[in-house]
């Protein structure tokens, strides 16, 4: 395929305009011992039809399965008018509302998300987006350094491996100390270290899909001036108590379940909300109201001095492009959900869950690693390999769940198991029957 | 008939009008657009601490409002589906159907990350067919896609050089930048805990290479480098320039932002450098989406392959593809595989155009450029005045000294006239700057056209151009009065 | 905030700017979109006495100036999905996403209608569902989803009513329409080889039925009627009305583009109606397409069916579905199978909503136009003045009377204020007519706005209001000259 | 689900204001005899899921099968950006372009449209469309009795059944007479007969896929002052000669191809052009440029005065409602395609059905019906009932093509073959072997 324009009568009169005589010439100029002697060892461009043969092809060597499993990524119902509406071309197409004459559309739609994002998290001010659900609590750490220039943090075992790891990437990089708090009884187990930290991290639910204490928290937090930071799922938001009313100074989420589709993990989207003590802090673009010369109201970016391309190595982050069309996506789901659809999406997967669990601890060998306090999302254990559980789940149809015991030797025979409220409980029989024959054939 | 030039919108969906409800204000008690089947299961007391009495406070609309609202702003939004949009330093160029088709197909669309290698071997072969060709491009050896931007791209190639500098038993302090360097680059510094030190550029608009020799020495730990740089100029001594980083020991960083100048014309390896970010949302068409999701793959040489993030794809002896930790790996840098369906719009992209097609993109872009050039020059002064890459820094200082005209004026004027601006106010190294990468997939009318408004504008009355937009459903907005109310959440606060 | 009322365009995207080029005006000799894998097999030499020596003359455009231009094409043009539509006789409700997802399924997008019945077993149960519902609210027995609109619907059935007539052996000659019918109704008499009689309306609006009586002879084929009627009243004598039409051998045809009012309320079957068409692009919420596709499906009661045409999908004994064709079947009326695509958008709706949606929908479009009526009756004379059903016509006499405001003028200031307007004009036997729909999707807020906009131009400037819409892209269209130049293709002729 | 937006409070504020204390109250005025005194028959509405559900378990009982059926509707390539500019909600969810003013962006499609069916057929008026190439038929005839003030017409049996048939049903309605013409050696071979009609029709390539003379119908209606009427194939008109240029009047086509998927026959769209003379009497909607107030130039529908809602009973056509977002398409994808690209899809998809066409007849007890003279379609004798090999061909994924014995007594062992350029070689030699094994098995 072609997608430039240009008739070789173009490139006549364009070149003789620069003088030129081929556009070869055009980089005649380069160093010659870098301009490259041959074509590119790529094949041909292929047309439209066989790249779309190609792309059917490479989709066919992936095996259709019906998803239980999380971790960050869940399979909840993303509705059509979500998808058309996000997929306009207008938002597609667009870049970073620099010209806020020519971009209201992408500005009020941030500017929504974000006070919708502020609802949800009980927090007043939101960002327009992050990377991710890791990269929002790493940023959420380094703002806390930032906060109360301590170099250490507390983290929750509960956090989901990738989210430590990120932390810890970037911790190490800046030599930040990172602590980490062990679950016990499938919830973190806080515990007085030094020195003393700039923040306190945990994941609500935590990643065995427990919900936690933001008491214990926040009631450690406080006192030592350390910010209390919570990442937490925003499918449960209909149902658990905000960070913010529980006395949390930063919720993040990972925002994929708001409007995004699995995408084998991307793009996601990282929401971002916090006090207002550290709104000049945040990380990330922040859309504000105002009006035009004639009064008429408008929307910008603004407090833009924290960003990188004013303020350089000195901004709060080094964010640029980031997500913007996956936080569209997120707003207007929520819009869809409104407030009792996302309670009632929380609510039904915590039942078909626990459903599942239930018809689980029956099976012959099948443990469940914390009996209650879970809502949508469990760890089992169970009496296999579940690397090969996994397998042989795949084989019937099923993608079974996260193995734990990479990441929590403690938990060796742990499955993580998700249940949204897409799965329909004859799936969800089928499961336990499938489980049950792998079981009995292992 | 027609008597709007190419390439540009029609002003008439962005000129004047009503301001739009927000969500909040179009919401009413008891309505609804969710629709969820009953539940198929028992339900269960879910008794648990944290509960919460009622749910958050969300808007409450009707789906057909819900649509009316999100299409009335679609329309209050310039995108490259609708005009020019010559925006320097970001290669708003055309982004094609078929990719977006390929990016909704539910063989990716609906898979999980988690899923084992073997039930998604369609995506790691994405995966590791993208990353043959950029590594064909970059002339580079192996490549990572996780990171979601440039900026992080840029955090993980600096990680990258911290852990091989680190693996010497020499950690180092410095990174050095030009001064005409984007904002992420320093700001990318900090976060991987080293220190910035900014290059001169010299005369011609290039890294002074006696100043960087000057500035060389055993704390550095590399050069950070944009080439074509930030001027649209391609840095003639480069082989210089990467040699004597590479004599004090240092790594020489390519910011990939402006590759599109040079797809199969010259390759980043070629020219010393060890590591190489670039921006499947500039140079390989996926779409910028308001402002993001990009991709910023990082490629590196042979000896930095045991660095990269991983894990990545590799092909077992039994032809399945697996994931494989590199050995000295500083982790992941995504929760997941990164941007996915941006990587797989990107090789649908790379994969249509073909090697052929990739050099037929790099020429016409500078084509393009280098012609608007020269046709603005009768107005518009070129500080740094060498032949452009695929794109050009204009300076509308002449503009400013005649009648006060500026850059962020002539930016404005262009809205009215059916254009996207180019980037104002950057590189830093030049006064009243306009960025303008007009790209390849831009009509010669459309150039002209483009051309003629910024002729145009020059010649305006400059009250006028001092005072537009005003063919815009707004017009300038207060950016301090925005800065100091902080209305910034529909709730107050 | 928000000072544009709900369900209002911001009449931003559609006010004054500049025209848009045509294909042509954009074309450039050996710019290519098309883009086909070489040929793969050898080729011959296809030597045939009519071969052309050269291609016709088509636009060549690059592909992003062809996205340019139909989606600035795109944002030339009011929609459902930008705001109110109140377009009389209409319906124009909220068109639901989800059933453009089900049309764009591969399943049946890519689907031979020449497939047989065994490997399209999915299709025949599309069809089959959406008739068993459409019978079961029309008070039908069977249906043919064959004709693709209203007007080819309204054929259908008055071939079926001259099958079913010269079947009895009393071909016969007239049918009779009221003299508020739509004008498809007396033109599809005349293709279907009747002469049309019309029958006026009386003092309440409604079918006049001594008129009626007098005109019934034998050779009376049948009466087409609407119910509610175009003056949006429900025809109170229906049950006098049918009984009379029967008692002479007659049959009656019910125009079902109003049957939204009365859906789950009352049925054309039980109100005596014989054949009914309904449109799937007003009631059943199929878009409109800017003109169509829509779809025309006739049901008809028991005796009818034998002459309904053909193909229809029957199960056999098996389960397995085929096509059977009627035994005195009128013969096909599509080259197909109809517009099968809207007839699958129509199941999904129906489905959607179920029986107590069906009614919801009724009642609230109902509930909707009574509103509105209401709140408009301060300025706008309503002529027939009964209680109305799913819409009403409003005369702008007094606004003429008093300062020469007409129909039209309001039509267009309507436009202005970012609403579609009404029907104009139409039924013919009121004057200055505004035939207003505002359908069940518009929210009582958006009723409110309409209506507000509506006394605003009342009570506006008589000249602002002639010499609107002055916010559009284009104004007022010199339809005259249109008439006289006949300049309809883009070469001159 | 329920797409209207009251909540009770709306509704109690405007019963209220209505003085009805209840929405049964709304139609408390119709006759007590007529009102439906039980709910309707019918499941309760579905949600969203549900919905989709139902919808992929209806196509899942469709069986997908590599296409070589034609005879109208033809699996030619359909590009991406066709379709998805095509689906712009503003086209999709607007209707007739009555207020023009807001209107621009389909009236100057359809303009568009119009002057690109005038430049494939070479006729210079083109209408803004009809249901599909049968009606479009239909409608010629219709004008050509009018123009003529002639109560007969003369048919090829090159003619589409489908399309034969609508112009019949039409006929007998309106007494008009149908006289076929036999098709020999697969070409119409017309004759004179009494009493002189209003026009002769031909299909161009025929049903059968052979091209016809244009000459010899032109030839024979001229000096009888008949109209000479060809129903064209699209895709073919980048390589046969134009209509307008053999000295038809008028030229018609099923525009399926061009822009709009099978749809298992619909929608789709009837494209219809003619000379100067007929201006007047054409059928449907015509879109002319002109200019507003201010001089600024903008498009109508004219010629109004034609169609129903004006002229009632004597309007030229009933018709209404009509196809305008598949023209759209049409539009679109002429334009993707320009004149270089229609003519390689014609000529790739000629020499692939050349060379299936030679492959067939190598197979024992296979013939051609006709050599030679056909371009992407032919029909094929088989030594087996073609019901039965096309049952056969299903099961090994072919839609072999379409049976012609019903339509064409004379060819009962007949089946006519389609194949566009999408086809690959691999489908093709795979097609002969599947035929190969049906004829060896049958
Ligand atoms: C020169 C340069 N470097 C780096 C970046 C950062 O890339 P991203 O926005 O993808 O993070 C940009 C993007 O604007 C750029 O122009
Ligand atoms: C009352 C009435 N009857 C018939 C029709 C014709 O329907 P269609 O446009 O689908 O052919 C219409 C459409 O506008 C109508 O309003």
């Amino acid at each position: 395929m072609d997608f430039t324009p240009h008739t070789e009568g173009d490139i006549a009169t364009m070149l003789g305009k620069l003088g030129l005589g081929s556009t070869v010439d055009l980089y005649r100029h380069l160093p010659g011992q870098v301009v490259l002697d041959r074509p590119l060892d790529l094949d041909p461009g292929l047309a439209e039809p066989d790249v779309m043969a190609m792309v059917d092809q490479f989709a066919s060597h992936n095996t259709p399965l019906v998803c239980f499993a999380g971790g960050g990524i869940y399979d909840h119902f993303l509705p059509s008018v979500v998808r058309s509406l996000t997929m306009r071309p207008e938002f597609v197409t667009s870049y970073t509302p620099y010209q806020p004459e020519v971009s209201q559309g992408v500005l009020q739609l941030l500017f929504e998300f974000q006070s919708m994002v502020a609802s949800i998290t009980g927090l007043p001010v939101a960002n327009a987006s992050l990377y991710d659900g890791a990269t929002a609590v790493a940023e959420a750490v380094h703002m806390a350094v930032a906060a109360t220039g301590r170099q250490a943090v507390w983290l929750s075992r509960g956090l989901s491996p990738g989210i430590r790891q990120a932390v810890v990437t970037m911790a190490a990089a800046q030599s930040i100390e990172v602590v980490e708090h062990p679950l016990v009884d499938g919830r973190t187990s806080w515990s007085e270290q030094t020195p003393e930290p700039a923040a306190l991290v945990l994941a609500q639910p935590n990643y065995l899909g427990m919900v936690e204490s933001y008491e214990d928290m926040v009631s450690l937090a406080k006192p030592m001036g350390a910010l209390a930071i919570a990442s937490v799922d925003p499918m449960t938001l209909g149902l658990l108590r905000t960070p913010g009313s529980a006395g949390c100074d930063v919720a993040v989420a990972e925002g994929q379940p708001l409007g995004n589709p699995m995408s084998f993990g991307g793009p996601v989207v990282g929401l971002f909300a916090t006090t207002r003590d550290h709104v000049r802090r945040l990380p990330g673009r922040l859309v504000g109201r105002t009006v035009d010369g004639e009064g008429r109201p408008g929307f910008v970016l603004t407090l833009r001095a924290r960003e990188q391309d004013i303020r350089r190595q000195r901004a709060t982050s080094n964010i640029c492009t980031n997500q913007t069309l996956n936080a569209i996506g997120s707003a207007i789901h929520l819009a869809w959900l409104g407030p009792h659809g996302l309670r009632r999406v929380g609510e039904f997967s915590a039942h078909k869950a626990r459903y599942l669990a239930g018809r689980l601890e029956e099976l012959p060998g099948v443990s469940l690693a914390n009996k209650r306090g879970f809502l949508r999302e469990f760890a089992v254990v169970l009496p296999l390999d579940p690397d090969e559980a996994v397998a042989a789940m795949a084989e019937r149809g099923f993608l079974a769940g996260i193995p734990l015991g990479a990441e929590y030797p403690e938990l060796s025979g742990g499955l993580l198991v998700a249940v949204t409220e897409r799965r329909t409980r004859h799936q969800l029989d089928s499961y336990v029957d499938a489980l049950k024959e792998v079981i009995a054939g292992g | 008939m027609g008597d709007v030039g190419a390439g540009r919108a029609s002003s008439a969906p962005l000129s004047g009008g009503d301001a739009e409800p927000t969500l909040r204000d179009l919401s009413s008690h008891g309505r609804r657009v969710w629709s969820l089947p009953e539940l198929d299961v028992p339900s269960s007391d879910l008794g648990l601490p944290e509960l919460a009495e009622a749910p958050p406070d969300l808007p409450e609309v009707s789906e057909h409002d819900l649509v009316m609202h999100v299409t009335r702003l679609a329309q209050r939004n310039f995108a490259v589906d609708l005009g020019a949009y010559p925006l320097g330093s970001c290669t708003m160029k055309y982004n094609p159907k078929v990719c977006d088709w390929a990016a909704e197909h539910p063989g990716f669309r609906d898979l999980h990350p988690e899923t084992p290698a073997a039930m998604a071997q369609g995506a790691l072969e994405v995966l590791l067919a993208a990353e043959e060709v950029l590594c064909e491009v970059t002339g580079m050896e192996r490549a990572t896609f996780q990171p979601p931007a440039g900026a992080a791209g840029e955090v993980t190639g600096l990680l990258i050089m911290r852990g091989w500098h680190s693996s010497q038993g020499d950690p180092r302090r410095v990174v050095l930048i030009p001064d005409s360097a984007h904002g992420t680059n320093p700001a990318s510094v900090t976060l991987a805990g080293y220190e910035t030190v900014e290059v001169p550029s010299d005369e011609r608009g290039m890294v002074d290479v006696a100043a960087l020799r000057a500035a060389l020495d055993d704390q550095v730990a590399g050069l950070m480098l944009t080439n074509p740089n930030t001027l649209g100029l391609f840095e003639e001594d480069i082989g210089e320039i990467t040699e004597a980083v590479h004599s004090v020991g240092g790594l020489v960083y390519y910011d990939g932002a402006n590759l599109n100048a040079i797809l199969g014309i010259a390759r980043p390896g070629d020219m010393g450098f060890d590591i190489v970010h670039s921006n499947l949302h500039k140079t390989f068409a996926t779409p910028h989406g308001g402002g993001g999701p990009g991709a910023g793959p990082v490629a590196v040489r042979e000896s930095l392959v045991p660095f990269l993030p991983g894990p990545l794809p590799a092909r077992g002896a039994d032809g399945e593809l697996r994931w494989e930790m590199p050995e000295h790996s500083i982790g992941r840098v995504h929760g997941n595989h990164g941007n996915f369906l941006v990587v797989l719009r990107a090789l649908t992209y790379m994969r249509a155009l073909g090697g052929d097609g990739m050099r037929r993109v790099a020429e016409r872009a500078v084509l393009n450029a280098r012609y608007l050039a020269e046709l603005v020059r009768p107005e518009f002064d070129i500080p740094y005045d060498r032949p452009c890459m695929h794109e050009f820094v204009a300076s509308a200082r002449r503009l400013k000294q005649r009648n006060g005209v500026r850059a962020m004026d002539v930016a404005k004027a262009l809205l009215d006239r059916g254009f996207h601006s180019p980037t104002v106010y950057f590189p830093l190294i030049v006064d009243e700057a306009l960025m303008v990468e007009p790209t390849e997939t831009q009509s010669r009318e459309t150039v002209e056209a483009l051309a003629a408004a910024l002729l145009d504008i020059a010649g305006d009355d400059p009250d006028a151009v001092r005072a537009s937009p005003v063919r815009t459903p707004v017009g300038r907005l207060d950016e301090g009065r925005a800065a100091r109310t902080l209305d910034i959440n529909w709730d107050s606060w």
